[in-house]
């Protein structure tokens, strides 16, 4: 399904800040904060597309920026895209689209643990992976790890850097 | 998450199931809300396996980070591999000569065969019987004998590189395999007689925990599990790829033997289905085995601009892809994974209400959740 | 016919004499009885329930291609040794909170369930130790103390998961004794007494004569009946839910440790044990002479002398390196070389069929040989059980409720009445 | 005597459920029992000498053949957790034959200090692929278990690599002299 097919047309017309490239034969969709929950709602309802399907959803941390991919697939169509969106990197506030696919309930809460992107009117945004207490998002490009969690380090330190390692009875 | 726990009346209490708990398998904790037998609300609490893989994507070379592949499903680690090698091969466009392709399915399906044994070996054991178990634990040593000779580990294979794979197949390889697969076959009638038609398995598991194919796709629910509720969709056969389209195997699909369909029972018999394909798969690749080089052209160190790919393979827990985005240094910018256990476990809430604490743990073990898919 | 065996000693009178100027009669009566069963407890039954916990692991391992414990001693002989000094030398803490006085109550009462119910057991004509009676009401009521001390158990280890295991295993004990009492009922009516000595004197004669086969569309599915709760009595699969590891942790004995978890293990081989002597005496005809009794015999008597003759075999060899002064570990972990373990087999195969066949010709005179056929016919039942639990998935709770009440009960009712309506017209 | 389908119960279907219970339990123990009579599949692992039964390719802990590393540093750039150390100093050229081509190659530094953090390795092999003298490989040992973790670093250098280095150093340097003059 390449670029210039006609339903990619349609979909401009009805969300005309869109934009379309193509990444090792994946489509990408850029699309204003502004128009993320219409588009992806009308890629998801739209009978020419029927994505029913949110594989999955992740943040890429452009050191200025954060880009936000959602990977679609509609098992009906075999149509396959990916739409992301530019977000600022401090405190971002996103729309959540659990009422789309409520796959994507549990997606946005690994998002908000690991990036710290906030997903407005999501049902239980707590941190999923990490521990209640954590602080900072690690997966973060300046994620600094503090050297010490409650009193246990993080830090092993490195023997083998030592000098005085011992002989191999081989 | 906050779990201070609440007193909620004098009828209900919260129990904890995990972390350290037979039934959950690998590390994961269930806050069950129950009144004795039957639970009212389960919240599952995941992370404590949580490696944070995707952060050592950054930081590592692209070569670096495949036996790191190994480690994101240690029990289906070579469809890890796959699917890591092909998203880096669509991006810097490496070609794979056929023998590579042919290798890499055979590593595949083996990998599918060690997997699938352990759910269904520790499926029945949940529900108390135990014997099946050790005998899928000796099929699976089999396999991991044969896995051990072709690329020398038992469990993390490192087996794949980007552009093939990194060892061809010993001497006496083909005429072991063989040797496998007959005594494979006699292994399967007899869990057919001793687990698919077992009333007390039946009663146990039928009509537990019913999935529609709405729910599962709204769910991103993938692999058998998705197959159990009735659709017909498989990677290796919607979107083939490495020479998939020239084996010939059927899907299987639930059809709602005992009960309704895409229920516990349906996900136990579609994995054994599963098998039979795999075993008949690799007989066909046993048998044609394309000659000619194991590895293509692929440059040492690899330097991608900007560019993006997403590359998944059907593993045994469904679509297991890795999206990697590059940034024109020696280390990848961004390695994202997407896994099957992670959208089951996200759907157990849904599924486990009004159960029997029991019934909690089939439920559990049905859908063959595995704790390092789930935290990465 | 009141007189009993063990506890007809000359030292009864002076010991009567010395306490009646200061306890009553029937009080000396049951002391001197309870301590006989106590005394017999320990010669014959106990070292049984030892030997099915070493056969157990042996029986579980070969059905899951495994070998079980072949380390200590030949053939692993001496695991049994072990584990009982394991279980005295291991610590048995009690956990936080948890009620003192029943906690370390409750283990007594599951034991003293099982041990006590086999006074009234008739292991041949003269080995009864107490011939009471009213035997089977006896069996029933000392059932439900083990209920007793299970939810004891269960409750006061302060754990949710206990809790719940002891309230399943109350339900299910509970529940089940209906069909159990129904099917028991069943032997009572046909021979006319409750006394258990006297229905197995009913069954004397051939296999024709045993209760199963007297009134065959009613006793066949009433000794089933009876074999399926009994299980659920004892806890075992596919009933064992109280203790289900794989759910509840290990149910109610989860906070035991040492001896007191030591006393709950050895508790279920005797109950194990004591199921399957009420069903051969009730159903199978006892310790009586019959052709049928030969597997059962061989298959026992191979047991005892393959494990007699390995402890011979192996003493002299430990004498002789202590000699030497090897370390007594080293010599522990001794295995015969594989031929000789072969010919041993054979050795004991053929010794078992030609005692065995001595033991059905003179059967009558001798009070031992009963003993051993009674006891080789109950250990087949015991062997039975633990096949089932190493190839039958467990029971969901409400199965189990709805398997006893919607199926055992109402098929116990009709084969009742079919018994009654049999005894009236023929 | 018992007429169907009294009391809402279907009493064909009943007795179906019993019959059908018996028999599929039946044929699972069978499969049990039949066990009982299979040789078994396990090994007894200290009596029977493991290691020998492993396959050629096995990846077990790793060994340095120090004769042969021409110290380019080719394993320690592979590593993906940097457990491997080595500190090596410019020499005189010599030839080495490299064990996987045979063919004569040019060792220029010599390795003062070779360590390999065991404990950390995983096994992964792929210091042992761009080795160009197969001088690192894998050995069929696995048994790793010891008291200190520090124990596990294990050092490859011997006292004679040292000595060689330095006589190379030597040669080296009055090589530059005679050059110089």
């Amino acid at each position: 399904m390449s670029v210039a097919s006609p339903i990619w047309e349609m979909f401009l017309q009805k969300i005309d800040s869109a934009t379309l490239l193509e990444h090792a034969s994946l489509i990408y969709v850029r699309v204003v904060p502004k128009d993320l929950l219409p588009a992806l709602t009308f890629l998801a309802k739209d009978d020419a597309f029927q994505m029913d399907y949110l594989k999955y959803m992740t943040v890429i941390d452009w050191e200025d920026h954060f880009e936000l991919v959602y990977h679609l697939y509609s098992y009906r169509t075999n149509l396959e895209c990916c739409v992301s969106v530019e977000i600022a990197r401090e405190n971002p506030i996103v729309a959540s689209c659990h009422h789309i696919w409520p796959a994507a309930n549990w997606h946005e809460r690994e998002m908000y643990d690991l990036f710290g992107v906030t997903f407005s009117n999501h049902p239980n945004l707590q941190r999923l992976l990490l521990p209640v207490d954590w602080v900072g998002h690690p997966l973060r490009k300046d994620f600094v790890e503090q050297d010490h969690f409650n009193g246990v380090s993080t830090t092993r330190n490195n023997v083998v850097k030592l000098p005085s390692a011992r002989e191999f009875e081989s | 998450m906050n779990f201070e726990t609440q007193y909620i009346n004098d009828r209900q209490m919260e129990l904890n199931m995990g972390p350290q708990h037979p039934s959950t398998h690998g590390v994961l904790r269930f806050i069950v809300t129950t009144d004795g037998e039957l639970i009212e609300k389960v919240v599952p609490d995941v992370g404590y396996l949580h490696r944070s893989i995707e952060k050592i994507g950054e930081k590592v070379s692209y070569h670096g980070f495949m036996p790191y592949t190994d480690r994101v499903d240690y029990v289906s680690a070579m469809t890890a591999n796959h699917a890591y090698a092909r998203s880096i091969e669509k991006m810097a466009n490496i070609e794979v000569p056929k023998r590579g392709h042919y290798l890499r399915m055979l590593a595949d399906e083996l990998c599918r065969l060690a997997s699938h044994l352990i759910a269904i070996g520790t499926y029945p054991m949940d529900i108390g019987a135990v014997t099946p178990f050790v005998h899928a634990l000796r099929e699976r040593e089999k396999i991991n004998d044969l896995l051990e000779e072709l690329c020398g580990a038992r469990l993390t294979y490192n087996y794949m590189r980007i552009g093939g794979v990194s060892f061809d197949i010993p001497q006496q390889f083909v005429s072991k395999t063989k040797v496998f697969l007959q005594e494979f076959a006699i292994f399967l009638d007899e869990l057919d007689r001793m687990l698919s038609e077992n009333t007390i398995f039946i009663q146990r598991v039928a009509n537990l925990a019913a999935i529609t194919t709405k729910d599962a796709i709204a769910y991103g629910l993938v692999g058998p599990n998705l197959r159990a509720t009735g659709l017909h969709y498989d990677l290796r056969k919607d979107q083939p790829y490495a020479c998939y389209n020239e084996l010939d195997f059927e899907v299987p699909v639930g059809k709602g033997e005992q009960g309704i369909l895409g229920d516990c029972y349906d996900r136990f018999i579609v994995r054994v289905e599963e098998m039979k394909q795999s075993a008949k798969m690799i007989r066909q690749i046993i048998d044609n085995l394309p000659e000619g080089p194991i590895i293509g052209k692929a440059p040492k160190t690899i330097r991608e601009k900007d560019t993006s790919s997403y590359a998944s393979v059907e593993s045994s827990r469904g679509e297991l892809g890795f999206f990697v985005v590059a940034n024109g240094t020696a280390n990848a910018h961004r390695v994202k994974i997407r896994s099957g256990s992670f959208a089951a476990i996200s759907m157990l809430e849904k599924i486990a209400q009004g159960v029997f604490i029991a019934d909690l743990v089939a439920i559990i073990a049905s859908l063959d959740l595995v704790a390092p898919e789930i935290d990465r | 016919m009141s007189v009993q065996y063990l506890a007809d000693a000359a030292y009864r009178e002076e010991v009567l004499l010395f306490f009646s100027r200061v306890i009553p009669g029937q009080v000396i009566e049951a002391i001197t009885l309870f301590a006989t069963v106590a005394v017999f407890f320990s010669l014959m039954v106990t070292p049984i329930a030892a030997i099915s916990v070493y056969i157990e692991r042996r029986l579980s391992a070969k059905m899951q291609s495994r070998i079980g414990c072949n380390r200590l001693g030949p053939e692993g002989i001496f695991q049994m040794v072990a584990d009982g000094i394991k279980m005295i030398s291991k610590e048995d803490f009690m956990p936080q909170g948890a009620d003192a006085f029943l906690f370390k109550f409750a283990p007594y009462l599951v034991m003293v369930g099982a041990f006590v119910s086999f006074a009234c057991i008739p292991f041949s004509k003269q080995l009864l130790l107490a011939d009471i009676n009213i035997g089977v009401v006896y069996l029933l009521a000392l059932s439900s103390i083990v209920v007793i001390g299970i939810m004891l158990a269960g409750w006061s280890s302060n754990n949710k998961w206990s809790l719940l295991g002891s309230l399943r295993s109350a339900a299910q004990i509970v529940s089940y004794e209906i069909p159990l009492g129904m099917s028991l009922l069943i032997p009572v009516i046909i021979t006319g007494s409750l006394n258990l000595q006297e229905i197995n004197q009913f069954q004397s004669g051939g296999i024709h004569n045993w209760l199963v086969f007297y009134a065959l569309p009613f006793t066949v599915p009433a000794f089933v009946i009876y074999f399926i709760s009994a299980l659920a009595e004892v806890n075992r699969t596919p009933f064992d839910l109280p203790e289900a590891e794989s759910e509840l942790v290990s149910g109610f004995h989860t906070e035991y440790s040492g001896i007191r978890w030591g006393l709950f293990f050895i508790g279920e081989y005797h109950n194990m044990f004591l199921i399957s002597c009420i069903a051969v005496t009730a159903f199978l005809g006892g310790y009586q002479k019959s052709a049928a009794n030969f597997p059962f015999v061989i298959v026992s008597l191979f047991f005892m002398f393959f494990i007699t003759f390995h402890i011979l075999t192996f003493l002299p060899k430990l004498g002789f390196s202590l000699f030497q002064g090897k370390n007594i570990l080293d010599m522990l972990m001794f295995h015969h070389p594989k031929p000789m373990r072969r010919w041993l087999r054979i050795v004991c195969l053929i010794l078992a069929v030609v005692v065995s066949i001595l033991f059905y010709i003179n059967h009558a005179h001798s009070n031992m040989i009963q003993v051993v056929t009674f006891i080789s016919k109950a250990y087949f039942l015991v062997l039975f059980i633990m096949w089932l639990r190493w190839s039958l998935p467990r029971y969901r709770i409400d199965q189990l409720m709805d398997l006893c009440w919607k199926k055992l009960i109402p098929i116990s009712f009709i084969c009742l009445c079919g018994v009654l309506v049999w005894v009236v017209l023929i | 005597m018992w007429c169907l389908g009294v009391g809402g119960i279907d009493m064909k279907q009943y007795i179906l459920d019993i019959v059908h219970g018996i028999s599929s339990i039946a044929k699972g123990m069978w499969v049990t029992f039949t066990y009982l009579f299979k040789p078994h599949a396990t090994v007894e692992y200290p009596e029977v000498n493991v290691e020998s039964m492993l396959p050629p390719r096995y990846r077990g802990i790793l060994q340095v053949d120090m004769d042969l590393c021409i110290s380019c540093l080719a394993c320690e750039r592979a590593c993906p957790i940097e457990c491997i150390v080595i500190e090596d100093v410019k020499g005189d050229k010599t030839f080495v034959t490299s064990k996987l081509t045979q063919k004569p190659t040019p060792k220029v530094k010599y390795p003062l200090r070779f360590d390999i953090d065991i404990a950390k390795c995983m096994f992964c092999g792929l210091c042992v692929e761009p080795c160009p003298t197969g001088a690192i490989h894998h050995t069929r040992k696995f048994e790793g278990s010891v008291t200190n973790v520090a124990d596990l670093t294990y050092s490859y250098i011997r006292d004679t690599d040292i000595e060689l280095a330095e006589k190379q150093v030597e040669l080296l340097a009055n090589k530059k002299e005679k050059e110089q003059a």
